[in-house]
């Protein structure tokens, strides 16, 4: 009996990600989401501009790229036409949270039936790893070379808590995938975050801490520990809002 | 006299590193120079390659298509570059990496293990600077003289530690 | 005992699922390069693995299948 | 056929595009073009359709990438700072060979500017406003019922040809009022296998993109595209001719300019000087062929412009530098009169220059 | 003077821009021009200045909108598409008549497009990518040495005219490394009593504005700016000629294209063919008067570009039609080599088109 | 001796809002402040584009005309380059919550030391009467025919609770000026926003609650009951952060 | 025929208004016309006017610039557009809200109490449709035969409850 | 009793001091029009006023000043 295989919904494609990079677990953890819920043939993703620019290979689902930052809004558009399909988004730090600000509050204000993955690694990966609007106080980046200093540089944003004050969204989590306990919540999360979807529940946002090892400049390993250590402490994993569950209460 | 020389091999080997080891060579000698890197998204992996043109006049294109000077650091790099070398240029094939040999006979090769002479002085990374030493030999391209100068430009100012190693590569290769 | 399968040639050679290992049977073979340059990952005493999987699910490159 | 209704500009493009089939809208308000989107807000919920009111013009011209990615019509429309800001969207919508209509009811500038109607946004909409090598099909609507027809028109050849395609009126047309048919409601019959509908899991995924990270393969997608366009320049350049059978000047004028320009011909004839005029329908493809043939015969251009001159470059390049070519223009908001056109005609009639 | 030193194309930028008294920058990532923000990031904090990462390309338009209005030089940097979504801004610093630097280091488009260098942000830089009648002064360096020497020079024309001027650079140019002697520091010494520093009491309020609801007044600050750009036109336009004295065939191209054109040139020159080069080196105002007296003596020439061809429209403008202009090009992020352009000067060579 | 009179911070153009529009009252309150505080020399406002974009004209300071919701960008950069000067934006709904979305959160996680009024509305007032970002459930407006929908349409944003879950600014409050006992809040609340800047204390946004009697199609007094019958339930006045106060405690 | 015309007033008294009622009066005659108002930002007060053009022939501009009939409902609308007037042209002067007379001679005048008028038959907001009225009357720029069907179109449905006093106050107007 | 000076040119009618004013005192002058095609406020009897211009704190248009 197999009890791992990849998920039917990756592509055979090889992943371009460097040697340890978590996008591949949460690609994967995608996948396997929409496997389960058997929504393969009716999913369309959106591919941010990040790291993760090419998540269109990857998925066997129809993909579109979407410009940097607007996903949220690539996927109104596709979910307004087409009700019927299962849409989501697959978005780092600098893309949700910095340049696509505006469209993600508004996707969630308006309870967008859509789903979002949110891969906040702290750092602008795709571009050589400047400071991105979730790094952390202190931390070195190419465009923070003395460490991120919130006097000049802000403080970052954490996101589930800013759009949990919002009326709007349905569901609104963070889980981390450094160990394989994290992971697996993980998944459960994810897999809510598409079933509110074909439930017409509308707005889920997955925030997944993860890692660069790259741009952290660590080993992969090491990256995780990090994100133990510093990342969640920062950014503390759980539900946020569930709304349906509340009124459920 | 120009040089063309280009440099090439997996992201990591230190490709352009080594071609920014040759601009400041020159640089120091008060050539004219270009070095001029390809670029690509921040992922690893993948081929990196860096145009380095050495001259006594004002340079022209900065991008080398015809080089007199070839350095490949993996198979991919030679498989890619071996026909664009002038007639009668050089290619330096780093001979652990790459276990075949250049097809061309109207060209210098010259084969360097300097991945495993790396790391048999103790500088597994420096295998590109054991290329650099022994291009410097055979093509004069730029000086032996005063290596340091150029050496200390390079290596930036936070890991000056490796100075001594570099230099020590690079001589490894010029000796050879 | 457990059966595990390695795509080796996608192996990046990350080391996060020998960290996962409960029972510590994998490891990095420094000695092997796949044609992406990269030193692959492989296990050591299959008998011992009890196929928890946690290799698997902490491998970014889905290169392990696992197999009870 | 359907009669005579009064509408504005705004509207009449707002029902087209209703008739036309396009059933999602995507804008954000912007003087002088809210009648279109408060038409479709009205409209839109009870034909099942899509209104809404982005957060943006940039989230707007992104949600018409998304509905155009799954195969409907699609449109937003905004005035020029607006626009402005749906440059990068546009570029996207090029490089990824989706059609759409993005309609600019131009108002003064540069900067905040002014509310009036302008046609300063001819170069923006002409040569590529946003960045690479790309074209929108670009249409100049001179009344109310072209307002309705080039809707229509622009939404068959963005879907023919895959390239989006852009309404350019001015403050003026979105505005005024006129008698208008609309046009029967139609439908595209336009295959779209490239759409992102859901495999169904009968296909192989569909990517809807326009990345290429191998230039060289971005080079081909360049040329491929540059072919339709070359195929659009031959067969859908559009303009109208009044009086340019004999004339020796001729005046090009598009929109308002147009028709201001028509009165200071039929002036000018009074007159005794051979006028006329081309009225260029689509600014691109600029219709070329017309000018090139009458720079043969003919005195001069005038170029009438509610702009500081933008496409008299265009009439130079199509007239190959031939015949001088002269600016009639206001700026800003302001609109020029007959009479300043016919003392343009005037003049060149006067003085060989 | 100081010694030459060895630097990236974007970080010779940087250091210039330093140089000329600019203490404020804002800028958002994007390759191929993230080294020289990583330069001011450096920099910045070490001399009292600001680097600010905003949180998208328009957030940074706009505080360099915010700083130009307080009379200080202020820069930012992006690529292409990052520029795109500054249209809007751009046009308000045009329209508010404010000094600025915003560089552009070109990749292949149009949409995400590629990474690799391009010219094609050419129309977009020159005729007006934003709403409006307005022009940028636009500059385009062909060495790491120009980089520095235009970012100094761009600085100072902006001030003088308030017009915002542009460095239009290409990947290549921003990534390669040469030998560079770095401009002396200077500070500009143009008075501005516009600028927004708190009335101190002291006078009437200052205001920073690009609104005028009046047309007539939009139409007069449009004009009075046009007369500006005249200026601008008749005294700054720039370009290197490269043995044009005798040519037959004369090729025009900038920045990267430039350079292989040289060769290309040279090598023609070997084979006997009289074979020149003009390198514009402002493309707005675009070098219309060495084009227009080769016109007269030359068989034709030939735009190199690393686009579908857009200066080529330009050149055609500059020399009236007088002679063939052919178009030599790569797109996408592909590269003329030496050896293309050399066959594009022999088959004008060969065969009177 | 003179009880009330025009602030000095106020020129004597006359406004050319409706009659009745709350914008008149808001400006002499942003006036007074300044003349309260002494800093009317080394102030600089920057107006939105909205029915204040005339603001220009109106405060006796130097004052910049900003695009439409990029006002906190633009203060930024006069804030950054003059930190001796008080930067204050005035924006209405549209410009700040929503074009400006992006530019009003990142400007607060930054602690940018700039003082932010903002004019709620609940309408898009310059433009004829758009629904607003602000906009309630069911209300009436151009783009809302039928009453706003919140399925489609979204719901209303609440800024202040919104920015309130981010660490970055120093004090959020609402307040409203439909009456005479809130004009006095509210004229406390904007003085405090000022100060708060003059102590260097950093990012202070008030928003306030306001009619539009043209657009709600209402006498001006009947609009000020609706702020206090319809808008106030939704948009509760009150401090909603006050960093250094809690730090005091 | 060709008849351009320019009315004029504050923004609330219901110019634009008046001039949707000629165009839909020339429209269900089956005419050449077209409607073109001045527009700004939202804000009440100022002034607001409205081209409108009713012809044979197809329409050129549809600005009017040159006026057959100016009607004049404050004053400085009749400072501004007095001058523009074509000889032989005619003027319609609310001479309830503007005090002074008509400077020139080459023109027809009329004077029309319309505001007070409106007071008087119950219909404060209708001096713009009695202006209509009059000018129906004594230019014939449109004729008066089957002012309902006209009426009907430019009274939205919501408010066909205030067609019977439009209506009346046309009548007012055409009467005097 | 407090001194009440109205701006009149500038006063839009609208009302919003008469609603204001705890005694009751203010009125849009119906049979007035300013240049501005306004109604203004004036009040009906200052006598009673207390000063606590309250009307003016609502004016949006600044058009009252209040002295004691
Ligand atoms: C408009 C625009 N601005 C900037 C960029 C450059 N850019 C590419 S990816 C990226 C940020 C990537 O960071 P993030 O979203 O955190 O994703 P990651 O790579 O970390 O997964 C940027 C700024 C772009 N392509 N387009
Ligand atoms: C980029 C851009 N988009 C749209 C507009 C049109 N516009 C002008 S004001 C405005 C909204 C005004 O609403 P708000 O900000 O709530 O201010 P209010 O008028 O209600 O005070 C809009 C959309 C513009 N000028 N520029
Ligand atoms: S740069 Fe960072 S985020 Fe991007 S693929 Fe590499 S490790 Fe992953
Ligand atoms: S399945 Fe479990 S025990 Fe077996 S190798 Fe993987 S982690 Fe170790
Ligand atoms: S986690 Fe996967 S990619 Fe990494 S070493 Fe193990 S098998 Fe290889
Ligand atoms: S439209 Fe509304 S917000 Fe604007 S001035 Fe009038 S009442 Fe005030
Ligand atoms: S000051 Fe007070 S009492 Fe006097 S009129 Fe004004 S509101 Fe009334
Ligand atoms: S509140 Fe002011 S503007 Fe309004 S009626 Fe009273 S005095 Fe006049
Ligand atoms: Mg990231
Ligand atoms: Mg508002």
């Amino acid at each position: 009996m197999t009890v791992f295989e990849k998920p039917k919904s990756l592509t055979d494609a090889e992943l371009h990600y460097c040697p340890g990079c978590t996008h591949g677990i949460i690609h994967r953890l995608v996948a396997e989401a929409i496997d389960e819920l058997g929504i393969e043939g009716r999913t369309v993703g959106v591919a941010p501009v990040g790291c993760a620019v090419m998540a269109y290979n990857y998925f066997t689902c129809d993909m579109v790229e979407a410009a940097h930052g607007r996903a949220p809004a690539v996927a109104t558009g596709l979910k307004r036409s087409m009700p019927d399909n299962i849409i989501f988004t697959y978005q780092g730090d600098g893309d949700l949270a910095s340049i696509g600000m505006a469209e993600t509050v508004h996707a969630a204000t308006r309870n967008e039936n859509i789903t979002v993955i949110f891969v906040n690694n702290a750092i602008y990966g795709m571009t050589g790893g400047q400071m991105a609007p979730t790094s952390l106080p202190g931390q070195v980046t190419q465009t923070s070379p003395y460490g991120r200093d919130v006097k000049t540089a802000g403080f970052p944003i954490r996101v589930c808590e800013m759009l949990s004050a919002l009326d709007g969204p349905e569901y609104i989590a963070r889980v981390a995938v450094n160990n394989v306990k994290n992971v697996k919540a993980a998944k459960k999360a994810i897999e809510k975050a598409f079933k509110n979807q074909v439930e017409n529940k509308g707005f889920s946002l997955i925030e997944v801490v993860s890692s660069c090892p790259t741009n952290w400049g660590m080993t992969p390993q090491k990256a995780l520990d990090w994100v133990e250590s510093n990342m969640i402490p920062y950014y503390p994993l759980g539900v946020y809002k569930d709304r349906s569950a509340k009124e459920g209460e | 006299m120009t040089t063309n020389i280009l440099l090439a091999g997996f992201g990591g080997q230190g490709i352009l590193f080594a071609g920014k080891f040759l601009a400041y060579k020159g640089l120091t000698e008060g050539r004219e120079l270009s070095w001029l890197p390809s670029y690509g998204p921040e992922m690893r992996g993948g081929t990196a390659n860096c145009s380095v043109i050495l001259s006594d006049e004002p340079i022209g294109s900065p991008i080398v298509s015809a080089p007199d000077v070839l350095v490949a650091m993996n198979l991919p790099s030679l498989d890619k570059y071996e026909s664009t070398v002038v007639s009668g240029g050089s290619i330096f094939v780093d001979s652990t990496l790459i276990e075949r040999k250049v097809k061309r006979d109207d060209v210098k090769v010259f084969y360097v293990p300097s991945t495993s002479l790396a790391q048999q002085i103790g500088a597994p990374t420096l295998a590109n600077m054991i290329m650099v030493g022994k291009v410097i030999k055979e093509t004069g391209a730029v000086s032996y003289d005063n290596l340091e100068a150029a050496l200390k430009k390079v290596v930036s100012a936070r890991h000056q530690d490796l100075f001594d190693i570099n230099l020590k590569a690079i001589n490894t290769g010029y000796e050879l | 005992m457990a059966k595990l399968t390695f795509k080796t040639d996608i192996c990046k050679g990350c080391g996060l699922c020998v960290n996962a290992c409960p029972k510590h049977l994998l490891t990095i073979a420094k000695d092997k390069i796949n044609k992406k340059g990269h030193s692959p990952a492989e296990i050591t005493d299959e008998t011992q693995c009890i196929g928890c999987a946690f290799c698997a699910t902490m491998c970014p490159d889905c290169v392990i299948t696992v197999e009870k | 056929m359907s009669e005579k209704v009064l509408m504005k500009g705004n509207e009449a493009i707002a029902e087209a595009a209703v008739r036309a089939g396009c059933m999602h809208y995507f804008g954000y308000p912007i003087t002088p073009q809210t009648e279109l989107a408060a038409y479709m807000a009205k409209r839109m919920p009870k034909i099942g359709g899509t209104f809404l009111q982005a957060e943006s013009e940039i989230a707007a011209i992104n949600m018409v990438y998304g509905v155009s990615a799954s195969g409907k019509r699609v449109m937003t429309s905004s005035s020029s700072p607006g626009v402005s800001l749906k440059q990068e969207g546009i570029s996207y919508i090029a490089g990824a060979d989706l059609p759409a209509l993005i309609v600019n009811v131009q108002r003064g500038g540069p900067g905040l500017g002014g509310i009036q109607p302008s046609q300063s946004d001819y170069f923006q909409a002409t040569k590529g406003g946003g960045h690479g090598d790309y074209h929108l099909i670009v249409l100049t609507p001179a009344s109310v019922q072209e307002m309705a027809d080039l809707t229509s028109l622009a939404f068959d050849l963005s879907d023919k040809y895959r390239v989006p395609a852009m309404l350019l009126a001015d403050g003026t047309m979105g505005q005024m009022m006129e008698p208008v048919i609309l046009p029967e409601p139609h439908e595209s019959h336009i295959d779209k296998p490239w759409a992102v509908t859901g495999t169904q899991m009968k296909r192989r995924h569909n990517i809807v993109n326009s990345l290429y990270l191998d230039p060289a393969e971005l080079e081909k997608t360049n040329i491929e595209r540059f072919e339709r366009y070359k195929l659009i320049e031959e067969n859908e350049a559009r303009y109208e001719s009044f009086m340019t059978e004999d004339a020796e000047i001729v005046v090009v004028a598009f929109g308002i300019a147009a028709r201001v320009s028509k009165n200071a011909v039929a002036a000018a004839r009074k007159e005794g000087i051979k006028a006329g005029l081309i009225r260029p329908i689509t600014v691109w493809p600029f219709p070329k062929k017309p000018i090139s043939e009458l720079a043969e015969k003919v005195k001069g251009f005038i170029s009438v412009e509610l702009s500081m001159g933008q496409m008299i470059e265009d009439i130079k390049l199509a007239e190959n530098c031939i015949r001088p070519v002269e600016l009639c223009f206001r700026a800003g908001g302001m609109i020029p009169s007959p009479e300043q056109v016919l003392d343009s005609i005037r003049k060149m009639q006067g003085g060989k220059k």
